[in-house]
């Protein structure tokens, strides 16, 4: 345990010290979201009934974005090797890399989401739920993508190919998220939806890790 | 015959449908083949013996 | 050194291939013509959607076959992850593009039916939703397949990613069904059409079978090219590392 | 005791080597020599447990070495072709770094006295990113000091090296097999080494095999 979290800290420590990367990924997610005005036009009624999907879809787009990255500096200069052969079991090296990825990226969309619902439009008893629905599915993003950035290592066309991988795979935490807020605004159901996306994040807590160390480990051959 | 053709006023749906189909399943299976006749020659011109699955 | 033998010369397999594939290409041209001839003549017409149901007879057993090959190329992967069977490997990169295909043809013939009865191309129907999300995730198979030079890489990442993928294509499958209940007024026609007459049902499955004979000649013919290919790479690293 | 029985190397479709055997001894160190491509790489690689042999067995005191990777990493350092510097770190959070995911001795001075064994002690709190090629690979190369271990597995670990720095590597690695430990390295350079047996790899590459084959 203790080196799980040396692990982490010391992502997080490169992650603070070269701040643009996190920042970056905060800032996508703001200008794709501002972008939608422009495009369905600023009527507060059609902004506010998009709200919550605009937004899940962005945090969507900035999560993967990021995941690129994830163990391909690692990878490049030699310390994946060194990780994969410290007393440290790959798959926990995984979820280490995954833990350090969520506190620099999924942690500042939450921060950012309820200032861009303002912006949208939203309406306000919408916040509280995307906030938890949000805490809840960007875990799971996380993890998902960590399987696909570790099967791209290597690979020729690296960003592109790992949204192709990923992104169907978010479809069900996108569904079951936007459902949970616009349930919350509607006034109707909206526990079961949070209840789902919290199973989802159980489940590839417990895939991820297998399936990227799997990953990890073909592509060190 | 040319009532079967028209296909109760479908045919614009009925008949691309399966045009579409057939062509499709032709040239995935045409393509398959011409890949491996040519990396049989490619191989019976590289080993020089007669490729036994020919 | 018999297992080094395996891995570059399975004569075994290309024999068989070239057996199974003239069966195969025969079951299947008797089946289709069968097939075809009961699906426009003998089967009737569905009484509310006319002749345009007749599509069905090539839309359904698409659907059915696009299923069927992600979850060949799923087991495939899993025994070549855990045996490490060569095979494996080929089977299931051979198997992706005809199912890719067959994905292809039930979204295009889904929306030639879906045009007459619901006036639109496409309507984001729970099925042909879940077929558009599957035919993405063939698509990626099919991208990281080609996106390693190493094919050894190449087959052990996408056979991963074809479990990843197959484990949430349940998961996907409840969402999108969910999704479509949550914002689709219950659709008037069912993609089904009326309760399966028999009459109509030979016809389907004769179909089914059909595209399943196709599918065993045309991946006989693959997976030949790839073995193939195989050695024609064995004898390019002979002549690069010399022989 | 270090064995190798039968080892079997396969890259992609290319057969590396084939029915290669090799033993070292606690204090001994072995040298594998052989031209590029020969498989010296995949050898040290397959010694540490990354990349998996076709056939053949590994044995770490009699031990199966394979069957408990995480267990076998425990006792090696391997020093492959990139020195898993970050540029962002300072030295001494690099090597504090790597000693600690390892559940090695972390305290400052253990540190210093690793870095100091190869002259890097004045770079101490230096980012990585102003490091020489040469220095970057002492940096490297005192990891191994700060989280001792017994088996050393080093490719080319000359390269980038002055001859200063050569000599010190040398005398780690002396220090090293005196306290019991083992050194497999693959090198180019003429790095001299008391006492080694050395494993020309291009004997195992199996020619007539490749013609049958195909």
């Amino acid at each position: 345990m203790k080196q799980f979290v040396f692990l982490v800290r010391r992502d997080l420590n490169l992650a603070f010290r070269q701040g643009m990367d996190s920042l970056l990924v905060v800032v996508f997610f703001i200008i794709a979201v501002v972008l939608f005005p422009f495009g369905v036009g600023p009527e507060p009624g059609t902004l506010a009934r998009i709200a919550a999907g605009v937004i899940w879809v962005a945090a969507l787009l900035s999560t993967m974005l990021s995941l690129e990255r994830l163990f391909q500096i690692d990878y490049d200069d030699g310390s994946l090797e060194l990780l994969a052969l410290s007393s440290l079991p790959l798959e926990v090296t995984v979820l280490a890399k995954v833990t350090a990825h969520w506190i620099t990226s999924g942690l500042p969309l939450i921060v950012a989401a309820p200032v861009l619902a303002v912006l949208m439009q939203m309406d306000s008893d919408g916040f509280m739920v995307l906030i938890v629905a949000l805490l809840l599915g960007t875990p799971s993003l996380s993890l998902i993508g960590a399987i696909g950035a570790a099967l791209i290592l290597g690979s020729r066309r690296g960003g592109v190919l790992l949204s192709l991988l990923v992104l169907p795979l978010y479809i069900p935490v996108l569904i079951f998220g936007v459902s949970a807020v616009d349930g919350a605004i509607g006034g109707y159901e909206f526990k079961a939806q949070l209840l789902i996306l919290g199973g989802f994040f159980i489940g590839t807590l417990a895939l991820a890790p297998w399936a990227g160390a799997g990953g990890l480990r073909q592509a060190l051959e | 015959m040319n009532e079967f053709l028209e296909m109760g006023g479908y045919a614009a749906f009925v008949w691309p449908a399966y045009g579409l189909s057939a062509g499709v399943l032709v040239v995935i299976a045409w393509l398959s083949i011409r890949d491996l006749k040519n990396t049989q020659n490619t191989f019976e011109k590289l080993s020089g013996e007669k490729e036994k699955s020919k | 050194m018999a297992d080094l033998h395996r891995f570059a010369n399975p004569t075994r397999f290309l024999k068989l291939a070239g057996i199974i594939q003239p069966w195969a290409l025969a079951v299947f041209l008797l089946s289709i013509t069968v097939g075809l001839y009961m699906a426009f003549f003998t089967a009737p017409a569905d009484y509310q959607q006319g002749e345009s149901a007749r599509i069905m007879y090539v839309h359904v057993p698409a659907a059915w076959m696009a299923m069927f090959c992600y979850t060949v190329m799923a087991v495939a992967s899993a025994v070549s992850l855990i045996w490490k069977h060569p095979l494996a490997d080929v089977s299931a990169r051979a198997t992706a593009p005809i199912g890719a295909a067959f994905t292809f043809l039930s979204l295009a013939t889904g929306s030639l039916w879906g045009k007459p009865m619901w006036g639109t191309w496409w309507v984001w129907d729970a099925r042909l939703t879940s077929v558009l999300v599957l035919l993405f995730l063939y698509i990626g198979y099919m991208a990281l397949q080609g996106a390693f030079d190493d094919r050894v890489r190449a087959a052990k990442a996408s056979a991963i990613l074809a479990l990843v993928g197959f484990v949430n294509v349940p998961i996907i499958k409840f969402s999108v069904d969910w999704w479509n209940t949550l914002h689709q007024p219950a659709s008037v026609i069912k993609m089904g059409g009326s309760s399966i007459h028999p009459s109509m049902l030979w016809p389907l499955l004769i179909m089914a079978i059909a595209f399943k004979a196709y599918y065993v000649w045309v991946l006989m013919v693959r997976m030949r090219q790839e073995l193939v290919a195989n050695k024609v790479r064995i004898l390019r690293l002979k002549q690069v590392h010399g022989g | 005791m270090f064995e190798g029985k039968e080892l079997t190397c396969i890259r992609g479709e290319r057969l590396v080597f084939t029915g290669l055997n090799f033993s070292v001894q606690a204090g001994g160190a072995l040298v594998l020599v052989g031209p590029n491509g020969a498989g010296k790489s995949s050898l040290l690689r397959m010694m540490a447990g990354l990349l998996k042999p076709a056939s053949g067995k590994l044995l770490w005191n009699d031990g199966l070495a394979l069957d408990d990777l995480d267990e076998h990493a425990e006792n090696l350092h391997y020093v492959g072709h990139h020195d898993a510097v970050k540029s962002v770190l300072s030295v001494l959070e690099n090597v504090r770094f790597w000693a600690g995911v390892r559940g090695g001795d972390v305290s400052e001075k253990n540190i210093l006295s690793a870095l100091d064994v190869f002259d890097a002690k004045h770079l101490a709190d230096v980012p990585g990113r102003f490091l020489s090629a040469g220095q970057k690979r002492r940096v490297n190369l005192a990891r191994i000091i700060a989280a001792p271990a017994p088996l050393w597995l080093l490719d080319e670990p000359t390269t980038a090296l002055d001859r200063a720095s050569i000599a010190l590597l040398d005398s780690a690695i002396r220090k090293h097999r005196e306290g019991g430990g083992i050194v497999v390295l693959s090198t180019h350079a003429d790095i001299n080494i008391e006492a080694a047996t050395v494993l020309d790899i291009s004997d195992f590459a199996l020619r007539r095999e490749i013609q049958g084959a195909a």
